[in-house]
């Protein structure tokens, strides 16, 4: 398959925060969707929160000196915004598992097509593990949505029948967003095409993905701009 | 832009349809939100479930409510206060549902309800009636009781200054319930002394914040003003 | 039995106070207890906890006006102290079933032997229920004393082998302080009296207390002044 | 007279023995209460259990306690940060225990245990290997995993202003695991950039009542000097 083909992370990300509501309250992990706030038109007002007890925050400005007390789950210095508020960890919790949170976006290791998702360990033996937020996460939030790379860096597919991965939550993922495709995640389906790259062929898009593939009726063309 | 500002109280309540369940702060005549119950009153939904520390007294308010005979249900803690003539009268005439539940609990089962738990083990009542037709535990030594989270379909909260996107601060011990019924309720609604701007409320002083509510009211707008 | 020998309400108050220790955290009940602050020494700096959510507070000064939001658990209106702070509700409660309070100072109808309490119904078909914070109180209290008159007004005994009324905590109660008596609860031996009023016989006490008393070592003699 | 005022951080950490069970606030880099750490570090009780987020990263702070050899085991949510090589290299020789627990259940049950708790249902976790060995509970079609109360003998907290009755305030984010930790500690020491007279704080401003504090010592309160 060539690399043409694919969205850069700059476009997965973009195509991502575009189709977040205005006035949402909306999560970020690491990985693709630390680059999804950037593209968020701040008409929108959307808030982000970070699982140490922040509401209302955006990346530090560029020359200003970071604070050691104001950071994000990936450990970057940022600041607050207008509005924001701080509250202590057990309430942010209560946030994000309680279903007060419109979405949470992070990336994963395998997604299953009944929404099982697989993010926290390979099960290997020497794997260091490491939960942190994201089990709290999938637990809770309206709309669990992984940004990802659609294949695993050997080629392998992220996109299964069942996943073989440790899991971090059963059926809890409803969006995924790829280099290849967006796909909705029809609890009685499946997964159910709304997106594909442009010129990358349903073909292609399925032999990218070890479950099967349906299409939405409209199908939109990713394009990389 | 998220504006969460009603313009009226009657605006701010008009969502609470019949056989809505509504949690309503306050602890005796402290932290009750006054203006959003009477217009509530004003509004008409009938057959609630009221979820509140007490049930109101005298002939104004919740008993108001109560006399009105639009409750179906209360659950509270203790609807017996001086002065709570109005359930008192509907209780021994059969014509109120009370859920009689202890002020820890209630106030833990709608936490529970707001943090995304599910039921609980409390030490509180085990052993008591209270625990009559519920699964009860004892762990090392300590007996508990199960509890189930509480939501509702609405709060009517009273808090102090809001600002548009709805965090909240509380005054003095009028914060009591709060926090809690605004995490607990699908809908929250609070009524507040003054909104001010975006920014005005530290973000260390903000106690509720803006996620938990949907809807603020100045206690002072009247139909029409804003 | 003559009423001359029974305490005045504010003695048994002042009893109770005088056993507090300096530093300590205690909640108040209605009854007897709330004549009990009055005769804390200030020096002690006993922070006084009411379950509405305020930590350090003490009577309104006469001739100040009230203020709506600040209540204790009577409804009485109150005044902060230097130090005192505000909680929400839930986090009150986390204090006082969580252990951290000292001592709940409340009233009672019956306590029976193996430190059970029944303070919240009588059982009557008429009787308004009503629970308030009484069961989290007993539930959590490092200490629970007990502060009433002796005899219920019908002159029945409210110190019980078991007790008759529905119950608000089981195996609680610490210390129980009346009009005629100071007494421990021991879990494994029952009513210990450490203190009688003067000229009440040991017959008298036993005449009025339902269930047996054993007396400790030194049985202080408990005058009015 | 409360005075819970330590004049110095050995002192305040004087009572922590061997086999003692301590919280350590922090997410990664923020929060940590690094003078008490470094304090723990010189008094040399060991055989200890630490309750963490993290489990410290390069060769200094709670990774150089780790280093030592003074830690028996880690309960925590996220111990592979960029930087824990201390810990990795004590996991993989087999010389550390580790409880992994999911960030919001490890503050839930420490919660739990604060507030007077039993056990309690969360769905975190549920039908993953979190899960194995723990009650599971299907409630209105939502699994749950049964989850226990965690407390612990101290607690070594990063607060901001304290007064002598402990009342405490935090900076920012640094607030994190503190108020929760507070609760769930029998012996809860806060470090703080500064210590006020009693009353400084406003009531409403106190984030953590000293009911749930044991001590307060200044971060930069050396050995013989308050």
């Amino acid at each position: 398959m060539a690399a043409a083909k694919k969205l850069s992370r700059d476009r997965v990300a973009q195509l991502t925060a575009q189709d977040i509501a205005a006035g949402s309250y909306i999560n970020i992990g690491l990985g693709i969707p630390t680059l999804v706030p950037k593209y968020l038109d701040p008409k929108k007002e959307v808030v982000l929160h970070s699982e140490n007890g922040i509401l209302g925050l955006e990346g530090l400005q560029p020359g200003l000196p970071g604070d050691e007390d104001l950071i994000n789950a990936s450990k970057q210095h940022v600041q607050l915004i207008l509005g924001a508020s701080i509250v202590d960890q057990s309430l942010s919790f209560a946030m994000m598992r309680g279903g007060h949170l419109d979405a949470t976006i992070l990336g994963a290791f395998q997604v299953a097509m009944n929404g099982d998702i697989a993010s926290w360990s390979t099960g290997a033996k020497d794997d260091i593990p490491g939960i942190g937020g994201a089990m709290d996460l999938v637990a809770g939030s309206r709309r669990v949505v992984v940004v990802m790379e659609h294949l695993a860096r050997g080629g392998a597919p992220k996109l299964m029948k069942a996943c073989s991965y440790p899991l971090t939550g059963l059926g809890v993922v409803t969006n995924i967003y790829t280099d290849m495709a967006i796909i909705d995640v029809d609890p009685a389906r499946g997964f159910v095409v709304r997106g594909i790259a442009e010129g990358l062929s349903r073909e292609e898009l399925q032999a990218a993905t070890d479950a099967p593939l349906l299409y939405a009726d409209d199908v939109a063309v990713l394009t990389e701009h | 832009m998220i504006n969460k500002i009603a313009s009226s109280l009657s605006e701010a309540v008009a969502p609470i349809t019949d056989g809505s369940s509504v949690m309503i702060t306050g602890f005796g005549d402290s932290g009750l939100p006054r203006e959003l119950i009477d217009a509530l009153i004003e509004q008409g939904a009938s057959d609630l479930t009221i979820i509140s520390n007490n049930a109101g007294t005298e002939r104004v308010g919740l008993a108001r409510l109560l006399e009105l005979g639009r409750v179906r249900k209360i659950v509270c803690s203790y609807p017996k206060s001086s002065g709570s003539v109005v359930f008192t009268e509907l209780y021994r005439a059969g014509r109120i549902e009370l859920e009689l539940v202890p002020q820890g609990t209630l106030l833990e089962r709608m936490r529970a309800a707001g943090a995304g738990l599910g039921p609980f083990f409390t030490p509180t009542g085990y052993g008591t009636t209270i625990a009559d037709g519920k699964e009860q535990r004892v762990v090392d030594g300590k007996g508990y009781v199960l509890e189930q989270p509480l939501a509702a379909d609405f709060a009517l909260v009273k808090a102090y200054h809001a600002d548009r996107w709805g965090n909240l601060t509380y005054r003095l011990a009028a914060r009591g319930f709060g926090p809690v019924m605004c995490m607990a309720a699908k809908t929250t609604i609070a009524q507040v002394d003054d909104i001010v701007p975006l920014g005005s409320i530290a973000p260390e002083a903000v106690v509720t914040p803006g996620i938990f509510v949907s809807r603020v009211v100045r206690k002072d707008a009247q139909n029409g003003r804003s």
